[in-house]
């Protein structure tokens, strides 16, 4: 027993090592993403996205005269180590600011960390509408949450004339969210609610429920999950012979990589979506659009992930811009000027407004939502 | 009713395909009693051969399908020699153990050479399904539906009507025996293991392109397996192939009759019900074996 | 000289958050020392019945959930209109209803083991785990699904004299997981050394034996389950006041196999055994993570445990303890024999 | 000692921490049927084990018709021609008869002689032949055994060992699998056999060796193992 002890001065050893010695040169933000797991993909595409922004502000001189560094740690798709990582990152490698984590319960896990060292941190993708209700003031989410997301459909859901809906939404709180604030909207619309199916996270084979929403009364189906299970619904969807306008929403789906794997089923398809890399011009900002979308491809990435990895750009970005306004890298000055950004995002201005119990507020900003429709092979724009 | 005869249909192909990962780990259970939880990883191994082959190489699908089983048979003896040859007589918690071990460091490795990010394979089958009246399933379903079939055959007849597979029951029923009747058992043990790892290979080579590839893919039908491979009761090639249809209509019933969130659970429900109330499956002969 | 080995490790433990200043060296050492309690009660059922749970989690997640919802309150519509509301209280009260309802539900699973042995209790106990998990995941009235219950309060404790004293520092919430830690130690220390002790060992060795003895089987391997499953439940009850959010993940598979590579590496059966192996299990991501990629460190991982099963294949304490101190080999061996012996062949 | 087509040299051999033999040496001559004897426990069983390389030898030497046994595996040991008609008759349950005779042919090369040789079993035991579809665990334990039997004879030994062929039988299932036993031995091949019913054994055989502890304690003629006072009182009821 008391040799295993001897093993804990080298970690601490080893930790003093490797973190906390370049804090000068640089100016650290700490990156905490799923790297492996069930969400690996996801985290990486995101974590590569951020680095796209770094090199970029690097490249142009940095901010207040330093270069910034990220420090970016694989949180395993786990909340524990989400927690764990967050700890590190601002205790061992001092980061004044995060971006994190990714999932919602791997963000949630994370905030108490954030209370207890006073460190704020950009959310990036999370949506669970609790991280900015729960009166964590030091969250900053640029992601749509559902409900602001339900909110934006509502100024459209007339001109579709929608009469029944069906959900098929992924087994987590995104899916669970989704289908809690689209049928509040949609009941005062007096839209009727049909079947609300779930799938579990890394389900393959969806074709149950698919049979029992084809013999449903609705004409419309709202689909919320990721990209690889979108691909499959669409073709389980279509072998099932499913004649049914399909709506999805959460702003991940990648409709090129659609197409391209689920061909002529992905065409009626319609999609809400918070990016439009297939139109640069109308994005808020094309120029960075533009500058994003051609690092992305040079990097050699698949512009599948361009939906997904869009937002770890535009979260380093509002990290960078909220250390610049506080003119230190300190949290609290940090904290302090996040409320005062207002940068042009890839998906909308940034700039967050208060969220949550009076006193404690989170930031919450309101990106863009816009409709696309798949037509022969083609994403169209629609105008909301 | 239609709905019905859809959830049937969608029953058949799921099964074919439930049945070919059961059989693969059932003679693995059976014959070697080690819980073998590479079987997930092995069957992901086999949908990344066919990514390889059809996507990276640009060779013939129908091609794919011998490569994976090969690919899959080697690997699976490559980790019986190395893992479980010298852990042979060690009581079943190591080598269970070792076997996690192989699995948390095979996924990873998955995940280091290609990544995250799901990876579909074309196929030369017409998109529009086949149409039967109210029902509608898909031509590459068919085709997997009747893959999984012949290999299903091919290895009942490998095990029924020739000599290995004769020694490999015999093993199953009595090694010591076995041994004593010339049969040399460290063969016998390496010969399942790469059968029914190059079975769980064929199973992700098709059902990879079916669904889509990465590397957790495999956890998922693993777990099933068990279930498959409980429900038939060890080392029965036949319960296994039973098992993986009462799987699929548990599974597609109980989704859309009762709820989509519990569909993965009826797996789980039915390998802790038939345990309870008939321990050695459905299918078992009652008397003790091996 | 056993005794003293023990309290000097015990010192050595207690001291190490006077030096170690590090908060996630600390944080680390908390969250590996909830998974070593959880390794620990594996161990009794595990190292000292020969029954391997990989399910064990399920008790250790329904000890954080039963502990978070009671101090969180709920409010549950039931068949036939009856709802089941329920006010906060405090975190203590959820810690004891932990450890009463972990061990309720090990009795139903003790009874279990007695139908099933070997493959088929591993098996069983992964589908235990799993049908827990999904319940977690989608009773959501209850638990909220995935949506996670969040905003768990600490722990508190009302000392007389002092008052209320709530757990919230790192070192605070050291010390109690290392007091719940010695307690369980203690506690299955003692019940190994006692009569019930021997039944166990008994079973394990020669169950057939055992029985013509006059060792009650279902008695004594549910007795052993129900106690392991409290303690699970204690730890998961520590979990989820100290990381303060609980989502169906903390049922994940990986969890469980955490537990059982630290009980199986540090050598079960052996009291030790679990915490030396949980220790090294514990720290080695921790001390992994700098050194390579996210992915090679899963690898290393992997690769780590099998170099263990397969130097010291009876785990590190047992077979240190067998290096250093020379004993008869005969009876321990045989011991082995006889567990493979069962444990492989008998499905019913 | 004179020299046997089977020689074993102080071989010892144990489980784990038990040593069940503790230094045996015994010859077995060629066209002989030599009866192994003891109490249970004694290691009788373990010697055939040994031989058959089912429990490799700590220590010790064995050779069948010169050539070195010693820790074969027991593949290579039935390939030299040592078949082993292992305690509680061990048929493959869910086999069919004819799979039990093939499986103890398993070695053998050639379909044709092979089937021939079924067939001379068939004929031997016309109840086999009857039941040759049937799974072998439905058959009665006279049958298991002359199946049994049988499937040893498959792997046309020059020397077998048959270990407790009457346990659990019915006397005159018994006496007719003795009858067989010295029927293999009269045809020519060699015969070591290991059996709790001492009278019979010893009546039958032209040598014999009495195992006690792990040791042997006397050997010799049947005839002279009967009259000896310690045998008869030990093994033969007075």
């Amino acid at each position: 027993m008391t040799r295993a002890l001897g093993l804990v001065p080298v970690f601490a050893l080893a930790t003093a090592l490797f973190g906390g010695t370049a804090g000068a040169q640089t100016i650290k933000i700490g990156v905490n993403e799923p790297l492996t797991g069930a969400f690996a993909a996801s985290g990486t595409y995101v974590v590569n996205g951020a680095k796209i922004a770094a090199d970029e502000i690097n490249a142009k001189g940095g901010i207040l005269g330093k270069k910034i560094e990220l420090v970016i740690e694989d949180n395993k798709s786990n909340p524990t180590e989400a927690a764990a990582v967050a700890e590190k990152l601002i205790t061992s490698d001092k980061v004044p600011v995060l971006m994190g984590a990714w999932g919602s319960s791997l963000t949630l896990a994370v905030m108490p960390k954030l209370m207890e060292y006073e460190t704020p941190m950009v959310v990036e993708t999370s949506s669970s509408g609790k991280i900015t209700t729960t009166g964590n003031p030091f969250v900053f989410r640029i992601s749509p949450p559902s409900a602001v997301e339900a909110a934006a459909f509502k100024g459209i859901v007339d001109k579709l004339a929608l009469k029944k809906v069906d959900f098929l939404i992924i087994n987590n709180d995104w899916g669970r969210g989704t289908a809690e604030d689209f049928s509040k909207m949609m009941k005062d619309k007096g839209i009727s609610i049909g079947l609300v199916e779930t799938m579990d996270q890394g389900a393959q084979d969806m074709s149950a429920q698919l049979s029992k929403i084809k013999s449903s009364d609705s004409e419309t189906v709202i689909v919320t999950t990721a990209v690889d299970q979108l691909t499959l619904i669409f073709k389980q969807a279509a072998a099932l012979g499913l004649k049914k306008r399909i709506i999805t929403t959460g702003g991940s789906q990648n409709p090129d990589q659609i197409i391209a794997q689920a061909g002529a089923a992905a065409n009626g398809t319609m999609h809400l979506t918070t990016f439009l890399p297939w139109f640069p011009d109308k994005t808020p900002n094309p120029e960075a659009t533009n500058y994003f979308i051609t690092e992305w491809k040079k990097r050699g990435f698949e512009f599948a992930g361009c939906t997904e990895s869009f937002r770890g750009y535009d979260g380093i970005r509002t990290a960078a811009a909220a250390v610049e306004k506080a003119g230190k890298a300190e949290p609290a000055a940090i904290k302090a000027a996040l409320w005062d950004i207002n940068i042009k995002g890839l998906n909308g201005d940034i700039v967050f407004r208060k969220s949550g119990p009076e006193g404690k507020e989170s930031g919450q900003s309101q990106p863009n939502v816009y409709l696309i429709e798949i037509n022969d092979g083609k994403v169209e724009l629609k105008t909301l | 009713m239609s709905e019905f005869l859809q959830h049937l249909v969608n029953m058949l192909v799921l099964g074919g395909t439930y049945a070919l990962l059961g059989i693969g780990l059932t003679l693995i259970f059976g014959i070697m009693n080690v819980v073998n939880f590479t079987h997930g990883v092995l069957y992901t191994f086999g949908a990344y051969i066919m990514f390889i082959v059809v996507q990276q190489l640009g060779l013939n699908f129908f091609l794919a399908l011998p490569v994976a089983v090969l690919a899959g048979w080697l690997l699976g003896a490559t980790i019986e020699l190395t893992l479980l040859r010298p852990l042979r007589g060690s009581d079943i918690d190591t080598t269970m153990l070792v076997m996690i071990g192989a699995w948390i460091a095979m996924q990873s490795g998955t995940l280091w050479i290609w990544g995250g990010v799901a990876k579909s394979v074309a196929t030369p089958f017409p998109e529009a399904p086949l149409v039967l009246g109210p029902v509608s399933v898909s031509w590459l379903r068919l085709f997997v539906l009747a893959a999984a079939a012949m290999l299903i055959l091919v290895t009942y007849l490998l095990i029924n009507k020739t000599s290995l597979g004769r020694a490999m029951r015999a093993t199953f029923q009595d090694h010591d025996t076995a041994s004593l009747m010339g049969v040399n058992v460290d063969m016998i043990y390496t010969s399942t293991f790469a059968i029914g790892s190059s079975l769980a290979a064929a199973a992700g080579a098709l059902l990879g392109p079916v669904y889509v590839i990465f590397p957790q893919m495999g956890d998922l039908a693993a777990v099933k397996a068990f279930a498959i491979v409980i429900l038939g009761g060890l080392g029965n090639i036949t319960g296994a192939v039973i098992g993986g249809f009462i799987l699929a209509l548990a599974e597609e019933l109980g989704a859309g009759y009762v709820s989509s969130g519990y569909r993965d659970a009826m797996g789980f429900v039915i390998i802790i019900a038939v345990l309870i109330f008939r321990p050695t499956g459905l299918f078992a002969r009652a008397e003790r074996v091996g | 000289m056993r005794a003293a080995v023990t309290i000097l490790a015990v010192a050595a433990l207690a001291s190490v958050p006077l030096w170690l200043r590090d908060p996630y060296l600390l944080n680390a050492l908390i969250t590996t020392g909830i998974f070593v309690i959880g390794a620990m009660s594996l161990n009794l059922l595990l190292g000292f019945t020969g029954q391997l749970s990989l399910g064990h989690i399920a008790f250790f997640g329904i000890g954080a959930y039963v502990s978070a919802l009671t101090s969180l309150g709920f409010d549950v519509g039931l068949p036939g209109d009856v709802r089941l509301v329920h006010a906060p209280w405090p975190p203590i009260a959820g810690s004891l209803l932990a450890i009463l309802v972990a061990g309720m539900c090990g009795y139903f699973v003790g009874l279990l083991s007695f139908r099933v042995r070997g493959a088929y209790f591993v098996i069983v106990t992964i589908s235990f785990a799993e049908v827990v998990r999904l319940v977690a995941l989608n009773w959501v009235e209850l638990t909220q699904g995935p949506l996670a219950l969040t905003n768990i309060p600490s722990i508190a404790l009302s000392l007389p004299g002092i008052g209320e004293l709530t757990l919230r520092t790192k070192m605070q919430n050291y010390y109690l997981v290392l007091v719940v830690a010695l307690v369980a130690y203690l506690l299955i220390a003692r019940l190994v050394h006692s009569h019930f002790g021997r039944a166990m060992r008994g079973l394990m060795e020669n169950e057939t034996l055992a029985v013509s003895v006059g060792i009650d089987v279902t008695r004594t391997l549910t007795l052993a389950a129900v106690i392991s499953a409290a303690i699970a439940g204690a730890a998961g009850s520590l979990y989820a006041h100290y990381i303060r959010i609980i989502d169906p993940e903390v049922f994940a598979f990986i969890n469980t196999v955490t537990m059982v590579i630290m009980v199986i590496s540090g050598g079960k059966g052996s009291l030790a055994g679990p915490v030396v192996g949980g220790l090294i299990f514990g720290l080695l991501p921790v001390a992994l993570r700098p050194v390579m990629a996210p992915e090679a460190q899963w690898i290393a991982y992997g690769g780590v445990l099998i170099a263990i099963l397969f130097v010291l294949p009876r785990g590190i304490v047992p077979s240190l303890a067998q290096r250093f101190i020379r004993r008869r080999s005969g009876a321990p061996a045989l011991a082995s024999v006889a567990l493979t012996e069962t444990g492989a062949k008998e499905p019913a | 000692m004179e020299r046997g087509v089977l020689e074993i040299r102080d071989v010892v051999c144990g489980y784990g921490g038990v040593t069940a033999l503790r230094g045996i040496s015994l010859d077995v001559r060629a066209g002989q049927l030599v009866a192994l004897i003891g109490a249970n426990g004694a290691g009788k069983s373990t010697t055939l084990r040994a031989i058959s390389g089912l429990v490799p030898p700590r220590a010790g030497q064995m050779r069948f018709e010169g050539i070195d046994i010693t820790g074969a595996r027991p593949p290579r040991v039935l390939a030299s021609g040592i078949a082993h008609c292992p305690e509680g008759r061990r048929v493959f349950p869910h086999m069919s008869v004819e799979e039990n005779l093939d499986m103890g042919a398993y070695l053998r090369r050639g379909s044709g002689e092979i089937a021939a040789d079924r067939d001379r079993i068939y004929a031997e035991f016309p109840r086999l032949a009857e039941r040759r579809r049937q799974a072998a665990g439905t058959l009665s334990g006279g049958e298991q055994q002359m199946l049994a039997i049988g499937r040893a004879l498959m792997s046309r030994p020059r020397l077998i060992m048959f270990d407790e062929p009457s346990l659990g039988l019915a006397p005159n299932i018994v006496e007719r699998t003795f009858a067989i036993i010295r029927g293999i031995r009269d045809a020519g091949t060699t015969v070591l056999l290991v059996e709790q019913n001492a009278f019979a054994a010893l009546e039958m055989c032209d040598h014999a060796y009495l195992l006690e502890n792990g040791r042997i304690v006397l050997s010799g003629a049947g005839s002279e193992l009967i009259a000896n006072e310690h045998v008869r009182k030990a093994y033969l009821g007075g």
